[in-house]
């Protein structure tokens, strides 16, 4: 049983590497590195849950041979929609991330909070 | 020389990891879904009923459309959303 | 059948549908010119709003309504997605259309000056399709979209002044919060999708409590913290006083009706996705529930306390918003730690019950919910209308507006006894409801709640006098009281308020106490989808 | 940003074309091979957009307006939003696919053995597919162009 859930175990550490970035690191875009990070990870644990064992890709275009087991399709398309979930808000954080640099020069969240 | 801010954090991502750890290794093994009949219902029956050949496509558009109705919202919001925070603000408030 | 007929059949993916095309169609009318844009935008809303007024009398009359998305009946292994509208989805719903139609009037004067309103609208119509779409829907997968949707347009909304390093700074903390939370829940919905290959939630609920695993405490856990962050719970709360602060107060209240969408999102998943099991596994409602408890005593205590230090006038309102949001989870946090004895049956089954002040608390915090959501919109409305017309938020600054702001200060003076739960407005009813059932629970909750209640009203004594009364200072001499589209959308808040304070049984009894019975038991919930829906 | 040298902008006019025309395959044979409105979309605006870094912010400013490209990101969002609204006027639930099964374009239910030659199926998908793709190369390029146009005089470039 262990050796089967090697993958899941690469989506524990990217979920764990992105949660650190964006608990201990300071710099702004560390931390959107951060939730990418995250992001990525939970992405990967959604495809990992849909695969079958020596499985083909749920296409009918070019008649698969009729035996051939097919992979599972609603975790492919839940993570597209995720993985656009991801880009959006990507790019809104960082256009908050422009905005503060510009108007604090600093990319340190310590020192941003302040009244200026 | 650890701040307690460092040490709460240690503290959450440990438990974060142990839940995370543990769920990975009780859910199904990898490659073997154990109650996949969803999916053998697609697999089977996405072609007459939607007439797409690619069963990714025929869920994304036809069976969870409504998902993505909201994935374009999603997209269309972020667009709307960086535009309006880059416009060319004048000093009015 | 006629038009009206086929209007409500089709009316759940409608009253989705409305906003986003208008939505769609704001940033094209809006190149024609600014009054036919708004004229459109209002238009939308109302006609959306009055849809859900038309949806939630039927519901309430006849029950619970299922929508099958792209098929006309479902198939056994559930593959489409569902809506599905009961009380308590419609009675939210509600809340969320009156404020996001209000806010849209409000901000046609308030917003007047501002550049970039066609995106403006365009995201206050997404989020409102948001919300009304994370209340309606009956997936999960569903639910984690229509969630990240209102997180990304309210996190926009509120950086709108981008020239002020404080709103961008909320909206950064806002966003990456909300993104934090969203994440969770994809991963929960990943280990339930995992477990039983299923998105439907009427599905999971049915089939969760057959085989209570570790993986669906862990997905509970998971789900309950994230949903619980994103409503504004104490240990990461720091976020809620920053957005409705810093925010334009138009947006404040629409991200506060976005917050309680959360909050529904808590109840959904406490007493229908998981009700099987808190009604039959007696040690894991008590722990739940005791948890809940303690953090939304802290929150109410943390929320007045900071409300007492604050000169900021917006700030100190965003701050009794956060002791209101500790009352909402008082209540759910004592129906789940108030299970007392566990009967179990032969058969292996095991029914836990409640006593029957469980049900009224419950009953009070979701009376909170409809109540709060009016009251803090109001107080925020003030605000925006003090800044609007003075352009200053501190409240050493402010003094002696009464004179000339007259009708904005009897509002003022509404929302003040309505917050801090004062008999002819409607925050007494509910709050008396939470006092008299977490009192049989444990007396000293209902002394916290009191005293915080009481402490709100000293802050809130203590701003008007120094907002309002006071000498007046020559430099607010010629301040004259907001326009009118402002006052609209003020009085009709303020006119809710009020019935609702008079007449706190009507609404009781044919808005509240069904959607608690529709929570409690979600035996109805499964069945009208499991057993075939329309 | 700054322009990039002659080689740059001759091997870009070389290589956009063919993405573009990729782009469009995935985006028009999403129900027959992997692909579909978001990614052949994804594709040409990463064509745009190196179109974009090629001849710096300043030309593209020029070129392309912000307005034109919310006018295509909005008509392809109402084309989305509509044909899910025709679903629930001719087939009776909203997002039916009421195409399948009739015989004008994309109406045909493909057999066992088909072929990526046989195009003309899949009902509503199809449409869906241009309107979401339309959207989103108009969206994507949108926020490449703000945000080069955002960070601009920020470093000061050209």
């Amino acid at each position: 049983m262990m050796a089967y859930n090697l993958p899941y175990l690469a989506v524990v550490a990217l979920v764990i590497i992105g949660l650190y970035a964006l608990l201990f690191r300071r710099n702004l875009i560390k931390m959107v590195i951060g939730i990418t990070l995250i992001e990525s990870g939970v992405n990967l644990f959604l495809i990992t849950l849909g695969f079958r064992k020596d499985s083909v890709a749920p296409i009918y275009t070019g008649a698969p041979s009729s035996k051939s087991v097919m992979s599972l399709p609603v975790p492919q398309a839940l993570t597209l929609t995720s993985i656009v979930i991801g880009v959006a808000v990507l790019a809104l954080m960082l256009t908050l991330v422009i905005h503060l640099y510009r108007h604090y020069g600093t990319l340190d969240s310590g020192k941003i909070g302040g009244e200026k | 020389m650890f701040s307690n801010r460092d040490l709460f954090g240690a503290l959450f991502l440990s438990v974060v990891a142990g839940f995370l750890i543990f769920s990975i290794f009780t859910i199904h093994p990898f490659g073997f879904p154990n109650t996949p009949e969803m999916d053998d219902y697609i697999i089977n029956n996405c072609q007459e009923e939607t007439g797409a050949n690619n069963g990714v496509t025929s869920v994304v558009f036809d069976y969870r459309g409504m998902d993505t109705l909201g994935e374009a919202t999603v997209l269309f919001t972020a667009v709307a959303a960086v535009v309006m925070l880059l416009r060319r603000v004048k000093k009015n408030d | 059948m006629n038009f009206l007929e086929t209007i409500l059949i089709h009316s759940p993916p409608l009253i989705v549908a409305i906003p986003l095309l208008a939505a769609f169609l704001t940033p094209l009318i809006g190149k024609l010119n600014e009054k036919v844009r708004n004229g459109f935008v209002i238009l939308c809303l109302l006609a959306n709003t009055s849809l859900v007024f038309y949806l939630a009398t039927d519901v309430l009359n006849n029950g619970l309504h299922t929508y099958i998305f792209g098929a006309k009946e479902s198939t056994l292994p559930i593959v489409r997605i569902f809506f599905e509208v009961d009380e308590i989805g419609i009675l939210m719903a509600v809340i969320s259309s009156i404020l996001s139609l209000l806010v849209v009037i409000y901000s046609w004067s308030f917003m007047k000056k501002s550049t970039g309103l066609s995106k403006y609208y365009t995201l206050i119509l997404l989020l409102t399709a948001g919300m009304l779409g994370m209340e309606l829907t009956g997936d999960m997968f569903n639910f984690f979209v229509f969630l990240e949707i209102t997180s990304i347009s309210s996190c926009a909304l509120i950086a709108f002044w981008t020239d002020r390093g404080l709103s961008i700074d909320a909206a950064f903390k806002y966003i990456v919060i909300s993104t934090i939370g969203a994440l969770f829940v994809l991963f929960a919905v990943a280990l339930l999708y995992g477990q039983y290959n299923a998105l439907n939630m009427a599905f999971l609920a049915e089939s969760i409590p057959v085989n209570f695993t570790f993986i669906d405490k862990i997905a509970l856990v998971v789900l309950l913290a994230a949903l619980a962050m994103k409503a504004g719970i104490v240990p990461m709360h720091m976020w809620l006083p920053d957005a409705y602060g810093r925010a334009p107060a138009a947006v404040a209240v629409v991200v506060v009706s976005a917050t309680l969408a959360s909050l529904y999102g808590v109840l959904r998943i406490c007493f229908t996705l998981y009700g099987g099991i808190f009604n039959s596994i007696y040690v894991s409602s008590q722990a739940i529930g005791g948890f809940i408890v303690i953090l939304a005593i802290l929150t109410m205590l943390i929320g007045v306390l900071m409300a007492l230090r604050q000169s900021d006038f917006k700030r100190l309102i965003a701050f009794s918003a956060l002791a209101e949001v500790g009352y909402m989870f008082l209540g759910v946090g004592t129906r789940l730690a108030s299970a007392t004895s566990v009967t179990s049956y032969t058969d292996g089954s095991s029914m836990v019950t409640f006593p029957a002040y469980s049900k009224t608390a419950l009953a009070g915090s979701v009376f909170h919910i409809f109540n709060d959501a009016l009251d803090i919109g109001l107080l925020l409305l003030v605000a925006g209308a003090v800044y609007y017309a003075t352009k200053e938020t501190s409240m050493n600054k402010l003094g002696g507006l009464a004179r000339n702001m007259r009708y904005t200060t009897v509002f003022f003076i509404i929302g003040l006894l309505a917050v801090s739960g004062i008999p002819p407005m409607n925050g007494f009813a509910s709050k008396l409801i939470i006092y008299e059932s977490t009192y049989q629970l444990n007396p000293l909750l209902s002394i916290i709640a009191v005293l915080s209640s009481i402490m709100l009203l000293a802050v809130f004594v203590k701003v008007f006098h120094s907002v309002f009364l006071g000498p007046s200072q020559n430099k607010f001499k010629d301040t004259v009281d907001v326009p009118k589209s402002m006052l609209i959308s003020m009085a009709v808040i303020a006119g809710i308020i009020v019935f609702i304070g008079l007449f706190p049984n009507i609404v009781f009894d044919n808005l509240i106490s069904p959607a608690v019975d529709a929570l409690v038991d979600n035996s109805e919930y499964i069945s009208s989808v499991l057993g075939g829906g329309v | 940003m700054t322009e990039m040298s002659k080689i740059v902008k001759t091997i870009t006019n070389i290589a956009f074309p063919f993405v573009l025309i990729y782009g469009l395959y995935v985006i028009s044979h999403g129900h027959l091979t992997p692909g579909g409105g978001f990614q052949g979309g994804a594709v040409v605006a990463s064509g745009l957009a190196m179109i974009l870094v090629a001849y710096g912010s300043n030309w593209a400013i020029k070129k392309v307006k912000e307005k034109d490209l919310s006018i295509f990101e909005s008509l392809g969002a109402i084309g989305f939003i509509s044909l899910a609204i025709l679903g629930l006027i001719f087939g009776s639930v909203f997002f039916k696919n009421f195409l399948t099964g009739k015989e004008i374009l994309f109406g045909k239910i493909p057999e066992f053995g088909s072929t990526i030659a046989n195009i003309n199926t899949a009902g509503v998908i199809p449409w869906m597919n241009f309107a979401v793709g339309l959207k989103v190369i108009a969206g994507l390029f949108a926020i490449v162009l703000v945000m080069a146009y955002g960070t601009r005089h920020l470093k000061g470039g050209a």
